[in-house]
């Protein structure tokens, strides 16, 4: 399927864009952050990321379809 | 209540949100904009924030402090956007009938938000780099 | 720098004197005059000094604080003369680089300044009473 | 003697006045304070208590003259 993902905060930086389109044959948030991960050479960062989907946190293990928007929040960084 | 701003914070505005007659105490904290961090000159930065869910966490946390607190009202704004050195990034404000609990509610709710509201600061210096920053120890 | 004022206190001005461009937290409380104390409603109050002594123990009391604490700049200010409900009856506000010495400092000030500082609160009830307070554990 | 005393915050209504001059044999403020309380039929609350000499703290047991103005301040209550 593909799925529209939001980045946030230096997670813009790590993956290069705000938006993106993914491509992928995963349907949870774990295995779609690892395969971003693994094309962009960038460490697993999971324990610190939060997912949301529809801009609502959501379990890293949640069922995904093509209607999703799937999003990744690094730590706060405010105040 | 959290709410986020695109304008500068007015103290006496906010305080305003917090003021009853019957607290004798009232504690604040504000986040400044400094010009340094990390040994680097700091001239501007930009505050972004995930609008919804920065306001349903804040609020979370205004709430629990209502609860673990003898307090009377809490308060806290955030500010997004490009600010400059000197600006107010964070208000909180608390009034109580005690000062302890207005003191200790106002803590907490500072470190929760600079914890756990989904807010990110890109830091702008003055040799032209930037950068988001990571753990925030600023303020 | 501690001082008297017989005019209502105000912040800003005030939050100008510990403000610097390298200090990103500022920790601030105000002593409201309350509408109830021991149970009697309160009308209005009086604050009387020593002024000369106010003044030199309060100045004492900060440069402690700027000595004991890693904070750059404080400020407190005490209102003396007629009071009523809801009016700013003390200010102390710390300016540092972190937040911990910040609140740190602020909850010292005040509490020295309201255990050392020779000023004396006479409250006025709405019974038509009024009496020195005693103790002053009112915010 | 005749010594000047002024009175602060709540010692004004336990001693009824806010200056007083004062005809004592005495010649230290601790015995002043005591003829007073005796006087007033009032407590001995000299741990409360800060005596002054011309607006400055001093020891209980500092020898006065007809120059200097006393003073006694209550326990401070601002804030």
């Amino acid at each position: 399927m593909k799925i529209t993902i939001e980045l946030y905060g230096r997670l813009k930086q790590t993956f290069g864009k705000d938006t993106l389109v993914w491509q992928t044959e995963a349907d949870n948030p774990k295995d779609i952050y690892l395969e971003l991960c693994k094309h962009h050479q960038s460490a697993d960062e999971s324990n610190f990321i939060k997912p949301i989907i529809d801009d609502t946190f959501c379990d890293w293990t949640t069922t995904l379809d093509e209607t999703h928007v799937l999003g990744f929040l690094p730590p706060a960084s405010g105040g | 209540m959290f709410t986020l701003t695109e304008q500068k914070i007015d103290h006496n505005m906010l305080t305003e949100k917090v003021k009853n007659k019957r607290s004798g105490a009232f504690a604040c904290f504000e986040g400044w904009v400094r010009n340094h961090n990390h040994g680097k000159s700091v001239t501007a930065l930009h505050y972004e924030a995930h609008d919804k869910l920065a306001v349903e966490v804040g609020a979370q946390i205004v709430a629990q402090a209502l609860k673990n607190f003898d307090i009377n009202h809490a308060h806290c704004c955030h500010r997004v956007g490009a600010l400059a050195v000197g600006d107010v990034a964070i208000w909180v404000g608390v009034s109580a009938d005690h000062r302890g609990a207005a003191f200790a509610a106002c803590e907490y709710i500072l470190n929760q938000v600079k914890a756990e509201v989904p807010i990110w600061k890109n830091e702008y210096y003055e040799n032209g780099e930037s950068g988001w920053v990571e753990a925030n120890h600023c303020c």
